[in-house]
């Protein structure tokens, strides 16, 4: 029987770490990206270099896509614990294509990636071969993958670009030749002109267009990549890159930057801004712009270290001692990653308070294809003024912001003081000062609310189902219920978290159901929904074992409330 | 002769009459004006304790953060903005107890900041309890039995670490302080100035006579050039040596290691984006 | 014209930091309370050693009162800037008693302190002269004072003591022969028999009855006085006192403690336990018990550091990163202050979570007297288990809670880890497992209800209007509602913070107005409360400028309520 | 001959082929095993990285905490009960960076555990950016343009703050290395073995080769009793001396200073609260 592919297919790889699925899925994405398709993958990988078992979804289809799925068309094992590890995954519609010797599986198509690389020189090459394989299987031009293989292999010798060419094309012929499969998936010319990256080079970007040109940070998964991804645009961009001692000494330095005049950023996990609480602090008494990516991973403590969750939320909410203002955001898509990292330089400067962007280890490694980013929007105001002699830095003004000085910018003393202090930034014990500079903090919830994102509501107008949710959930969720074909579901979504605006209590009114979907397992989003709204949100979906939710999972999960 | 650095009208200072701090202050005042320093370009940074609040009395910038966390603020002002002169001053449970962690890996980095600790031996602000420099067997209302950890010697830390420029003074001699803060300051390269200073509420056994009877200066002739002789030199104790231990110029500063000033670009405030350049590399994701 | 007082009087000294106000309460409450006068002290002072303005409010009454009061009836001044310290206090009806030449207050009461000091040799002993003044106004017995005084000076020379005794006499003289006020305060013979202490000091007496053998900590305003009085039991009790090096360490080594087999607790402020918010996730996910009791001041930041604030809720709600459970109990009185830190190391064993108490500068500094603690109930229950060869410290039992082993007691291995991890506490990254932990570990939210400590209700059971207060505003709010004397007020506080019981609805849906007061500027726990029963409290009586609530401003604000 | 702290059945380990850490856990089972110690009495205390995983791979009693964390739990454990023998493992990163201010005052306590720390001059568990003792010049993805700090010197440290058993090691050589280890585990005292080791995935400046290229021998008549002669061989680079630098009895130790056990009392956990003592302290406040 012929396995008939129309619209969209799912293609993983499982192996030991070190095994190289990542350049497998690296030299695919471009490929079939280049050639018209719409691009996904997603890993779930171990807390280790070598060995134990990971894998990476690859979905390719003819309309966008974004989400996990659990279903899996076609599985490539690299290694015999794969089949295991999956083995929950695997169906009798799943198609198996590895290496019959090594791989213990009944219905394997056997195709030896190893002999073929062997032949042309080296077992290396066989990821190169594997990777061929599917770029026949879905006609992908040759050409574009010899120019695009050698291209990729630039900076090693030539004969390693020979070889990975042979290797490539040899691959490529095997796939075009396998009849089990038909895949007819329609490509795109519009997909072409996409951009193509993961969630943490979309953060990147747009901290580069929010004009950051500082970044500190101790490295720590999953949120390494977007520190590396700004170091990898340092030089282009004059960006001091800091790997400090620790994360005490990150936020801390971080504070030091915005108040030298630069627009500072650190990027961390759940424990590094859990050692940062007490500088988080610090910026909401000294009124500091700040700017901290968050990515998150299942804890408590060192918890599961490379895998997802979204279970810091609580954290970012109130971390720090005492009452201050903050901001949280957490982009659902690659263009939210983008442009709220790039607003969240504006609002920290615009009411110099900590900015917080909550991301997870599904959102920054996932890769996807999406539309050139707008960037009609996006000059820097910085919100800075030349000092006068009588300046001071936390003056009482009419618009409740008190303009920030730089020192040596103009002749007055920038002075800020982790005590209270009086307009001028020094230390004060004086009752009333104190209750109005409380007041002219926790006065900017006020005023931000001006710039509120509200959240966006898929679905049709009439629904009675809601379904809530926000940050990295967003692909997933919406095309569970797109898959529902339910007119009388509607999905809300937050990327805009925190402070929330009154107005979205029209939306949960109107809906006779409400449903969370969330990555955690207390349903942290659910009670600040509560809170801020007085709707009781007793209809939870909340997953917490690493992973996140497929689209399946949801469909199932939103059916049994329905 | 009047002090920029100095206020016009007499403020109301929390240290306790006859603290060591005051002293410091004067020498430091005086050291500012005699090097010519200009406000605008002096940030004094600090974290919290009675020594951490000596910005407070200073007629400039400062960044007065968190107890212990003085020097992370304090090697990103100067990174941020190499023109600054930046000045770091802290307590010894503020900079080796608390900060400890960021003192070790500041001289790692070598910022060009100067770092004034003011070891009176005793956390001052809480009330008197040990600090990493109090002596074995003083005893306080939480070391009831009296001190067991080893002192911390802060001289010999930072030799061993090669700080570039290490000194020890003594409050109860301005002028001789003052001669020493000046060359710390010129120095390029961090430096730290170990200064004992009495605290006369809360360590009765340190006091200022006891500094005068248990400190000598280093001779004239001491070549402070000498990595191990100051070490070996940093280890004598009661009485201490005052003076320069250790000086050097081998070291490369943070801010010259900095990729971003190397073709002298101007301090980061004044850095504008480059609207295009985010454009383009945007579109090399195509 | 005389003034009367009756019933209950209230001096105030204030003076510089250093000038020895300390030292006369310390006498006076002694002796007030020895003579059988009911006592009650609370002090504000400046975040320094010498110098500014502190001051110290004494309350001497018929009744049991521990609440801070406004009305000044004696005001006895040590120092010029006294007067304008607290000039929105002083009324025509507050007599100030002090020395004319130094203090510039019209209708004073000249009384040369220091000119009957030195007299008896030097001014130092001026303040005993004051305290003894007081004495006299109270018609404290001249022997009572005589003797008291050289025990409180037992350690200083036979000189001193002699000296001290004179100082007294003339003081008590003074005082005695004051014709402008008259006092007719009935003293009680139970009051001699009860206890008298700070909040401080009742925490610790708590934690020597829960058994605490370890403590660690770093110094840091209000909570250091919990360790210092810790500190002089050590010897007592066989307790190790460890100063560490910061916070981060702190909480590492008392989590190293009680997995060693101690009884840790620690004390810190805001900031404090702000930086221990990662090692406190490290709690949740190892299962240790942990006795942390934290002394809050007015932040954010350094803030306040020697004031008082309620501002730390959200702090202990949510430290740390990821979900765990974790108990919140906040004592109202010297007796809760005692028994609730007692069963919090109970608590802290028994479901190996961590257990906050959560004072505050007014609580901890605070003195008065209390009829002595029952201790009948609070034995020491170890939970722990002697090993077995096939121990596994995270074993899955019917119970819900794992038993915890201590290594070398038992022949088998203790591991514990901040990874997630199996049964035996080694890493894992099996989903399901991991799934099966996290449900073990928020399981216990459910177990812990059955000793949930439900909250006090005062006054009428027949209330419109519902006062909701917790922690330390116990006895200012029920004194304000008792001298508002209005029968459809009553007062609920909570000592039981986290995790709250449903039941508590009951009390809520009752009334027609409920009143929030707290110590804050964000109403932290009326969102707790809102978030836990889906009531909303509109009204909120809030302060936070660093001074605990008088009773009188308690009254007044609730007024405008009703 | 089977050892009882080692699994009878096999096991996972994490750690990639070819890595050092392989050599350092076979000369660890083979020390405490030639040291016979028992297993209910060893406790393993580690932070968070490659070098930290050790203790799950010990049949024994562990704590394995928080990254950087390593130091205090180890401390409480042995205060807590001064019959376990108490060793910490951790890496470069680990002990040296997020940790560096509990070493820095555990040396002041002088608690009598054994540290070691793997130093394979990088980050392994986070895939490769620079750590505290990274040569400078190293590029990583993070390091771009190449390491500018100085790395640290963790024996001229350790030796500076008067730790009395100060040595290096380099897992290559087994049998030397577990020599070491026995003498760090029964000195009396808080001892630091600092264990070159390569990073076979990450670190392709300071391989296998290159430790072997680059290290020595001490010579066997090598004073170690001398600190200053000791800080100045410390100070040697390229090639490294290894082996024990520092060795003295001079410090009493943590739990000898703990007034809790001077009258020979119980661990802690044996510890049984004397409730009238209690209740007469209750009393003493009437
Ligand atoms: C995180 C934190 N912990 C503790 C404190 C309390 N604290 C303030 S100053 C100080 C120590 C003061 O000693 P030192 O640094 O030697 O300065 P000194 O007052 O002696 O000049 C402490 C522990 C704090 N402010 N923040
Ligand atoms: C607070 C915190 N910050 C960062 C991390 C991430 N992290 C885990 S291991 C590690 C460093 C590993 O380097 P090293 O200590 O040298 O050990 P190695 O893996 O090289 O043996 C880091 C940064 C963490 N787990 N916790
Ligand atoms: S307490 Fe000591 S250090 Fe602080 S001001 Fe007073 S004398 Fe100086
Ligand atoms: S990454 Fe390096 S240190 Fe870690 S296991 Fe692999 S080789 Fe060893
Ligand atoms: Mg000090
Ligand atoms: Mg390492």
């Amino acid at each position: 029987m012929v396995k008939k592919i129309e619209d969209n297919l799912v293609i993983v790889l499982v192996g030991e770490a070190g095994q190289g699925i990542k350049s497998i899925e690296s030299i695919l994405s471009n490929l079939l990206k280049r050639s018209g398709y719409n691009y996904f993958s997603t890993s779930e990988v171990m807390s280790r270099v070598r060995g134990g078992a990971n894998s990476t979804e690859i979905r390719v289809s003819s309309k966008p896509i974004a989400g996990f799925i659990d279903r899996i068309d076609i599985l490539i094992p690299l290694h015999k614990d794969g089949i295991d590890h999956l083995k929950k995954r695997i169906t009798k519609d799943t198609i198996v294509i590895g290496e019959k010797d090594k791989i213990n599986y009944e219905d394997i198509i056997d195709v030896q990636f190893t002999e073929i690389a062997k032949e042309i020189g080296n077992a290396i090459y066989s990821n190169t071969v594997a990777a061929g394989l599917i770029c026949g299987l879905l006609k992908v031009e040759l050409k574009l993958c010899k120019d695009f293989i050698v291209e990729y292999f630039s900076d090693k010798s030539e004969e390693i670009q020979n070889k990975n060419r042979d290797a490539i094309i040899k691959g490529h012929k095997v796939g075009s030749n396998l009849s089990e499969i038909k895949i007819t998936i329609e490509k795109s010319d519009d997909v072409k002109k996409h951009l193509l990256m993961t969630g943490a080079e979309a953060v990147s970007l747009g901290a580069l267009a929010g004009g950051c040109n500082y970044i500190c940070g101790y490295p720590m998964s999953p949120a390494t990549s977007v520190f590396e991804n700004m170091a990898s645009h340092s030089k282009n961009f004059d960006i001091i890159v800091e790997q400090v001692e620790d994360e005490v000494g990150v936020i801390n330095m971080a504070l030091g930057a915005w108040y030298a005049g630069a627009r500072a950023m650190t990027t961390t996990s759940g424990g590094g801004v859990a050692l940062m609480s007490e500088g988080i602090s610090l910026c909401g008494m000294i009124e500091s712009p700040l700017v901290l990516h968050l990515a998150q991973r299942p804890g408590p403590a060192t918890g599961l270290p490379t895998r997802t969750e979204q279970g810091d939320l609580n954290l970012v909410l109130h971390a720090g001692h005492g009452d201050f203002p903050r901001i949280i955001l957490a982009p659902g898509t690659l263009e939210e990653g983008f442009t709220l990292t790039q607003k969240a330089f504006k609002f920290a400067d615009k009411y110099q308070v900590p900015v917080f962007i909550l991301t997870d280890q599904f959102f920054v490694d996932s890769r996807y294809n999406t539309p050139v980013f707008d960037t009609t929007d996006f000059n820097v105001d910085k919100h800075i003024v030349k000092t006068k002699k009588d300046y001071k830095r936390f003056s009482f003004t009419k618009t409740g912001i008190s303009p920030r000085g730089i020192p040596s910018y103009g002749s007055g003393n920038v002075c800020v003081d982790s005590d209270e202090h009086d307009e001028s930034g020094h230390i004060t014990e004086n009752f009333d000062i104190r209750t109005k500079m409380v007041n002219k903090r926790l006065g900017k919830f006020e005023l931000i609310k001006d710039d509120i994102i509200p959240p966006k509501l898929i679905g049709s107008d009439n629904y009675k189902t809601l379904i809530l949710c926000w940050g990295s959930t967003f692909n997933i969720v919406t095309q569970a219920i797109d898959e529902l074909e339910n007119k009388e579901i509607a999905v809300l979504h937050f990327s805009w978290i925190f402070p929330l605006s009154k107005n979205i209590d029209k939306y949960l009114t109107k809906a006779s159901n409400l449903i969370v979907v969330e990555n955690n397992s207390s349903g942290q989003f659910a009670q600040l929904l509560e809170l801020s709204t007085g709707h009781s949100i007793q209809n939870r979906i909340l997953k917490y074992n690493g992973l996140p939710f497929s689209v399946e999972e949801v469909k199932t999960e939103i059916q049994k409330f329905i | 002769m009047e002090n920029i650095f100095d206020f016009e009208n007499k403020i109301d200072i929390a240290w306790c009459p006859g603290c060591g701090n005051y002293s410091i202050r004067k020498a430091f005042l005086a050291a500012i004006k005699e090097l010519n320093l200009s406000q605008g370009n002096l940030v004094l940074v600090s974290g919290i304790g009675q020594a951490a609040k000596m910005p407070q009395y200073i007629n400039t910038n400062y960044f007065n953060g968190l107890h212990g966390r003085g020097i992370p603020p304090a090697t990103a002002i100067k990174a941020c903005n190499p023109d600054l002169n930046v000045v770091a001053f802290g307590g010894d449970g503020d900079m080796y107890g608390e900060g400890g962690n960021h003192f070790l890996h500041a001289t790692r980095r070598n910022p060009d900041i100067t770092l004034f600790v003011h070891n009176n031996m005793i956390y001052g602000l809480t009330k008197g309890q040990a600090s990493p420099t109090s002596e074995i067997g003083m005893k306080t209302k939480l070391q009831v039995f009296g001190v067991s950890e080893k002192p911390l010697n802060p001289i010999a830390l930072a030799i061993s670490l090669d700080v570039t420029f290490v000194a020890r003074a003594f409050s109860g001699h301005i002028e001789k302080t003052k001669e020493i803060m000046k060359k710390a300051i010129s120095h390029k390269g961090f430096a730290l100035v170990d200064i004992f200073q009495p605290c006369v509420s809360f360590n009765k056994i340190n006091t200022f006579k006891w500094f005068e009877d248990n400190t000598f200066y280093l001779p004239d002739d001491f070549n402070s050039s000498d990595r191990a002789r100051a070490f070996n030199k940093s280890l004598e104790e009661e009485p201490f040596p005052l003076g320069i231990f250790y000086k050097s110029n081998h070291r490369k500063t943070f801010e010259e290691n900095l990729e971003v000033f190397k073709n002298g670009k101007l301090p980061l405030y004044k850095n504008e984006l480059n609207k295009h350049k985010v454009e383009a590399e945007i579109r090399a994701k195509i």
